[in-house]
């Protein structure tokens, strides 16, 4: 077989080496009855060539050569292939965990540099090397937030990504949290008055996304206040990560658990993607995740080793701040090459792009009779419709077009099922925006 | 002799330039990126979202050029050892070869480009991957379903420890604990916690087995489940495990196992036949895929029937032929992270399954083959605390070299002196001074000699040159880090201040 | 320390073992690759084609597997410097960025994959970048049409002289000889006596021009043409181009342009516009294509109008909007090599223009700027020959420090020390012990300022320790290598036999 | 611009340090009448997005999706993605020529493999680093020749690919070198019957090439006796290199001129591939193109470097073996890469399986009236056929169902203008081969 490095004397000579007669000998643990007898009916063998023909039909059947406006957590933007091109690098793709600090200078000095380039991007203080994603940062934030507090009830707003949500109830259920969902005003933000402060006066965290769900930026200075005020922390999720070129930095929440996907990463289908925590200096100790550190050796060389172990699994066992083991390392330094490709001019360009180009969709759309925006909140990349009609069967048509449209609210929100959330990206041409608007007006046209 | 001036600005690798931080390397105008003209109508930040919500330009944000950018992660990726250049011996954590055709297949148009949220009639050849994988992943476990989106291993021991108590609750009682052997990896006490579980350390016997008898005493109704990882972090089959399996379901208990060992047995012998009934796999260990510098990974979790109905959601199902995801699913645990897992992952862990089909146990048999003649090679140069045969690792001591004042952290970095990687120190907990020694069947048996060789010869230096041991490496580009003043003043992120001088 | 013992066996370079042939690894029955199933009969091959003409297996083939494959190679890379890792001076070569996107775009299928007798219906996309690739050479350089077979500069060189040639001879008489200055590179002779003409060797003046009075001299009816390389390999412009072109002209000869050093101009002035007939451009210089170790590279010849009708075959022709080769060119020289030239060099190399368009002047500037740069910080402590201003590179000579018994080669090797790549030495030969320095846009000022800082070391180690010059490099995994005996007793392919003991 | 690692500060404070006031200084040798005064007029910048698409347009205008049947010098082969993943590391692909070998043992070392490789494919002594390609590698071998015997004739099969041949005149021109040619039998192979006896006692060569361009192989060992009888070299060309896994190697030939596009190299619409001249050691000294040598430094380790340089032209000037510089080192370290994953079996294997398919595809289009083989000489995976009507009609039929037929002769040999070669290689699928002979008798059934 290609991968196996040895020939069938090989085997032998070193049989004879160990002392043993054949193979089987050193399977002579496992208990008779349960040694297979026969060989496992799996697909294959198969050369590389079958192997990449296996692969190039399944793309086949998926969605090439559609245009689709879904964003809702995982967006399409430009990603130079340069990052890419240096991940494949061998040192870099083939290298574990880096414990033996002194031959992984490499991925340490990367894993410095993203802590630090997440820190400036969220205007936050502390960074760790990476979590699975989006929906696990927020969950483990909020864990964090009860640590810190030593408080169980958690309020989270309704326009947290759904799934993100369904996470955190998955790891609160038997960790003792209450989870009190919070819904949202005609803007589209949180709707503060329906928070009741009594309730919110014991409670460990307020958890808001912005830009949130439904496309809307989130007035966190005024939460941070409000949580604040009753001794809670403002956990803030952020999913589209490149907001943050031109969006104001969620400087004034206490822990930001964010999606790096679309700071570099393909959508490749929900993963791997990169997930993000960062926080204040003074929350450091009760942090998940892995950390990397500056220090020197005993020639004062500078160097990188990973630290504050005293937080992880490996050491503090069941006392630890989080199971989390391998984390998303490959993609955290694809994340860190892309932004300083991008750089201070490019990210900003990159994120205005998406402003104009959304804020132009959403001009052409509401052109359409019977189409208009349903919060009026501020909005970045994405943006909520009101359609006269069920989303779903105006998706239905346009997917006939090679057009996959706004994904419908409905799912998430029985009672929106009319409502579409569209995303527009720099990736995506003024001729499709357009091509977009005249499939949903003939579409629109057409009596039910 | 170079070496002693000290004008030469160069890492101890020879032929490149030391390397600062990217932010070390910014100027104000540089830049390694540009975009395509804008073709709608630019429109301005502050008039379109109010002077409140936009940031100010990024206060020390990089700027530099393309070829900056391609230096300095090429410069970087020199410091670092990789599977790539040679042997990579880390005990549990099965570092073998990475396939590169598993890299261009992931990265197929159609397949990278692929969004989660697609309507499931334009993603048939994604779902249709997930269920080959499924397929694969049950044969080779011999268990009956199986759930695809645990991001790592760690998170498919907390979502297997949530199906188990899951289903208890259906009987009515979670019951409170679940007990772990004191050889177990951090993760599964850690997991334990999470799941609303109290951890409960059971000892091994003197063979690093589990202690039946004691197993018995410790089973009662009490007891959800027993997390065994099998073979045992010491590489050893556990003999007795349908007895164990026995005890627990004669008590209405379960027996999960961590399968990140899953690499001795493939093909050999299946869990689901020998009384397992919860386990997961690390695919980023058994199935090849890259580690990347510590991630990511996928922890897919395998289960017996009774199982099925607790799975989270979505569950991938098959109609005549097409695929859907199934969210209605009334008694699953739910989510435990967004979309379908790590699907490039699990792409490339079909596309290592497919290459071997049922020749997987050809490399099972390679892996513990490289394992018996390295513990052959060691043994009577390294002590061997645990003396039953030895699957896919062989774990040491530092039993006899610590008369000389050297341990198992010594040896580690002087192995690097030779040009290894070093082999994991000091885990299973078991065993104080582990050397824990997994080669993978993907080590030649000229790598394996080499490997002796230097073992062979660092013991041989721990009694003759003990110091040259205790200070190595000798060959890096640095030398040992001051951890301890790294966690005692931690500098975590790079600040216009705290930025030293490069290593020189 | 760790250096010493012996038993290390590991490359100079840390962290890698060493590496001994690909043939020394093989083992039978070991293998890299295997095929799909075949869908057709076997076929028995001396049956099929008579025993007569069947071979038997081939001595001595590598057996090995895939990762023994990977690494063998990634080891081997280890041991080569790279414009990826740092500044590459080498004077007249242009080692500057090799842009990834055009890796990228070489490798697309519908391009890569294209086969070059298809017809031109559905080759279109292919005859467009040439199309597009020759309208931006001629727009670059100011001349009147082009051809993009050539391989390379030293092919450009000789269909050049056949286009002069091919002109001549329809006038009645090719003439006899070339003139060449004793600056120019090793190529133009050697592609004057193929194109079937007597080399004639002019001086340089004291500024290391052209002497023009001097040429008037040479220039007589015999004459078929002038080479020049300008600016000259001493990075300096000729400032009598156009007096120089006259002369020539005046007597029916013609200039010919040596192109190579097209990375001061661009941008900045046209052969074209100051009286060149004839020349060829380096892409895998000036338009960044990558040396891969010495190659491929692509030479295309642009010249004026009056030479077109001679250019090799096949032309590409466009009528309105498609492309089709024009075979039937009864002037024509033929061809130079088989097809349309290295395409995927080509491609490349429209892929660097198209991302500078007009801006390919600020590239020019900057690579100017760096020699210029390099030069005043260098001056003082090297002896600096001609002192006529620097265009792309600045040449000095070892003249001060042959007082020290150091010369050229010794400072180079000295350089790999200080992690660079050496600059170019012993070249031109107008230059004894010449130090032919070229940075190329490429590097940063930070890389410049190290560059400096390197060599000034260099020359006060020169003074005070000789001897660590002579001697050097001392970080590499092979020292100086015997060159004599390699020559003397050439051992050219491994043999069982041959094979050495590796290097360790 | 990105790829510029130059702020306008930097550049400012670098004229400073020349002591220059502005760049247009820098220039000034540059007589002003001939600085350009207006930018150049070329399309771009573009940004590297729309590079992409731009090529992407290109891939668009060709033959994606097209089986095609030709080879004629150039091969679809499998390639395993290995050797592009290593041949794009930087240290291989940024690297420049050997010439310092301390700092390039990475590629003299596969530089040295390569040679031997060369060697062991064609049954040589000795092979050199490479050069541009098969039809200039045949020129150098040619000229060498000439050198070898001092003799200036040289006899040239008609079945040398046409190409081939054309360089060759384009070279031997100027050099005095007269060519016959020499035609070929119902056999298909060279017509020894048309060998004037007497002329070939001063010829310098004898040029064929194996297997030839009508897909049939030449009896070499007969031809080396003939040429050699009258002390004129056999310089035999390979344009299939593939052929060597189960063709008899041209042991016999004193020069051996070979394209090597076929051992891993992507046909990339004629470029660049990897041309190889081996030969016998004692011919070793007039050969052009650079050599890598085995040696050793100080303390006795082996070590790389290129020697024989006094053949070379940066040595010998005018009176150097070549003028080449430049080769295609690249393509010979992938060349080398493939032939080690390829190995011993794997070669062989792939050259069987080109063998039963195109004798499947012969078959198969033999069934069909009017089609018959032209020559009965022995093939490898290509043949040429003869059909009733012309090759251009049929193809230009083929082509609507996106296939690239056989390639027509009448383009080299007029006289042949109803003759197609076919070629079928390991990467053509059975239902393919089976599609086209269903076109063809389609086509052929059609009255005209
Ligand atoms: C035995 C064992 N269990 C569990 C884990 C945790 O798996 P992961 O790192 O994928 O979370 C590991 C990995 O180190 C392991 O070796
Ligand atoms: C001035 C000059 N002319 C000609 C050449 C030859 O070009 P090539 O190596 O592409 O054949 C070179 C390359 O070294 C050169 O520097």
């Amino acid at each position: 077989m290609r991968y196996l490095p040895k020939s069938d004397s090989e085997r032998k000579e070193m049989l004879r080496a160990i002392g043993a007669n054949s193979i089987e000998d050193l399977f002579s643990t496992i208990p008779e009855r349960f040694r297979l007898k026969h060989p496992l009916h799996l697909p294959g063998p198969l050369s590389e060539a079958e192997i990449i023909q296996y692969f190039q039909a399944r793309a086949e059947e998926n969605a090439r050569g559609y245009t689709s406006f879904l964003g809702a957590g995982v967006y399409q933007h430009l990603r130079s292939v340069v990052p890419d091109a240096i991940i494949q690098r061998g040192e870099f793709l083939t290298s574990y965990t880096p414990y033996q600090a002194e031959i992984s200078q490499g991925t340490l000095a990367a894993i410095f540099e993203f802590q630090t380039l997440m820190c400036q991007l969220t205007g936050q203080e502390v960074a760790n090397a990476s979590m699975y994603d989006g929906s696990t940062a927020l969950t483990e934030a909020v864990l964090m937030a009860e640590r810190l507090t030593d408080r169980r009830h958690v309020f989270i707003a309704r326009t947290v990504h759904p799934e993100y949500r369904q996470v955190l109830q998955t790891y609160a259920k038997h960790l003792g949290l209450e989870l009190s969902e919070v819904g949202f005003t005609a803007s589209g933000q949180l709707d503060v008055a329906a928070l009741d402060p009594r309730a919110l006066a014991g409670a460990a965290a307020l958890v808001v996304q912005s830009p949130n769900f439904l496309g809307v930026l989130e007035n966190l200075p005024a939460l941070a206040e409000i949580a604040h005020g009753s001794g809670a922390l403002l956990v803030t999720g952020i999913a589209e990560a490149v907001s943050l070129g031109t969006v104001r930095p969620p400087a004034e929440a206490d822990i930001v658990a964010m999606e790096g996907q679309s700071l570099g990463v393909a959508p490749s289908y929900g993963g791997p993607y990169v997930g993000v925590i960062a926080t204040r200096e003074k929350n450091v100790r009760q942090m998940p995740g892995r950390l990397a550190g500056q220090t020197t050796d005993a020639q004062g060389r500078r160097g990188f080793v990973l630290t504050l172990a005293t937080r992880e699994q490996h050491i503090r066992r069941e006392k630890a701040t989080s199971n989390i083991c391998t984390n998303e390392a490959l993609f955290a330094l694809a994340a860190t090459i892309h932004l300083c490709l991008l750089g201070k001019q490019g990210l900003r360009e990159v994120a205005e792009q998406n402003l104009a180009k959304a804020r132009f969709a959403q001009a052409e759309l509401e052109k359409i009779p019977g189409v208009k925006r349903a919060f009026s909140g501020p909005t970045f990349n994405e943006f909520t419709l009101e359609f006269p009609r069920s989303v779903k069967l105006i998706n239905a048509e346009l997917l006939r077009e090679k057009i996959i449209g706004p994904l419908p609210l409905g799912q998430s929100y029985p009672d929106q099922t009319k409502r579409g959330l569209v995303c527009v990206t720099e990736t995506m041409p003024r001729t499709e925006i357009e091509r977009l608007a005249a499939a949903i007006r003939r579409i629109l046209e057409k009596p039910v | 002799m170079s070496q002693e001036s000290s004008r030469i600005k160069k890492a101890g690798r020879h032929i490149s330039q030391n390397e600062g931080l990217i932010f070390e390397k910014s100027a104000p105008g540089k830049r390694g990126f540009e975009l395509p003209p804008l073709d709608v109508p630019p429109v301005d930040a502050t008039k379109a979202l109010g002077a409140a919500y936009v940031r100010d330009a990024i206060e020390g944000f990089p700027e530099v050029s393309e070829i900056e950018v391609i230096r300095h992660f090429t410069r970087l990726s020199t410091w670092n050892y990789a599977i790539d250049l040679g042997m990579y011996p880390l005990g549990s954590c099965t570092m073998k070869y990475n396939p590169r055709v598993n890299e261009f297949v992931a990265r197929l148009d159609g397949l990278a480009s692929e969004h989660p949220s697609q309507p499931a009639n334009v993603a048939q050849g994604c779902l249709r991957i997930l269920s080959d994988l499924q397929k694969c992943l049950l044969e080779i476990t011999g268990m009956d379903a199986i759930t695809l989106q645990p991001s790592a291993g760690a998170q498919g021991e907390l979502t297997g420890l949530l199906l188990i108590r899951a289903l208890l609750e259906s009987q009515g009682n979670p019951r409170k604990k679940v007990l772990i052997p004191d050889s177990a990896h951090g993760t599964n006490p850690a997991s334990v916690v999470i799941a609303g579980y109290e951890v409960q350390n059971i000892k091994s016997n003197a063979h690093g087995q589990i202690d039946t008898d004691h197993l018995r005493e410790f089973v009662d109704n009490d007891t959800a489940a027993l997390m065994v990882t099998n073979p045992s972090t010491i590489g050893v089959f556990e003999e007795r495990i349908a007895e164990i399996a026995e005890i627990l379901h004669s008590r209405g208990a379960f027996l999960y196992m961590d399968g990140a060992n899953m690499n001795a047995l493939a093909g050999i012998t299946r869990p689901g036949d020998f009384g397992v009934d919860v386990m997961h796999l690390n695919l980023h260990k058994t199935f090849s895929t890259p580690h990347g510098g510590g991630g990511p990974g996928a922890g897919p979790v395998m289960v017996k029937t009774i199982f099925e109905p607790y799975l989270p959601v979505p569950v991938l199902i098959e109609k005549d032929g097409r695929f859907a995801l199934d969210q209605n699913r009334p008694r699953s645990i739910g989510r435990v992270r967004a979309y379908c897992g790590n699907f490039g992952v699990l792409l490339r862990a079909l596309a290592y399954t497919l290459a071997y089909g049922p020749g997987i146990r050809q490399a099972t048999e390679d892996a513990v083959l490289n394992a018996n003649y390295i513990r052959k090679g060691l043994e009577g140069h390294f002590d061997l605390p645990y003396k039953l045969p030895s699957m896919h690792e062989a774990v040491f001591s530092d039993a006899r070299q610590k008369k000389h004042g050297v341990n198992t952290m010594d040896i580690a970095k002087r192995l690097i002196d030779y040009g290894f990687h070093p082999y994991t120190t000091a885990f299973p907990l078991i065993v104080p001074g582990a050397l824990m020694i997994e080669p993978t069947e993907s080590e030649s048996k000229e790598e394996c000699d080499l490997f002796i060789d230097a073992m062979r010869a660092i013991a041989e230096e721990a009694e003759k040159n003990p110091q040259l041991v205790k200070t190595a490496p000798h060959s890096t580009r640095v030398g040992r880090l001051d951890e301890v003043a790294a966690a005692r003043k931690p500098v975590l992120r790079w600040k216009p201040s705290t930025s030293g001088e490069a290593a020189d």
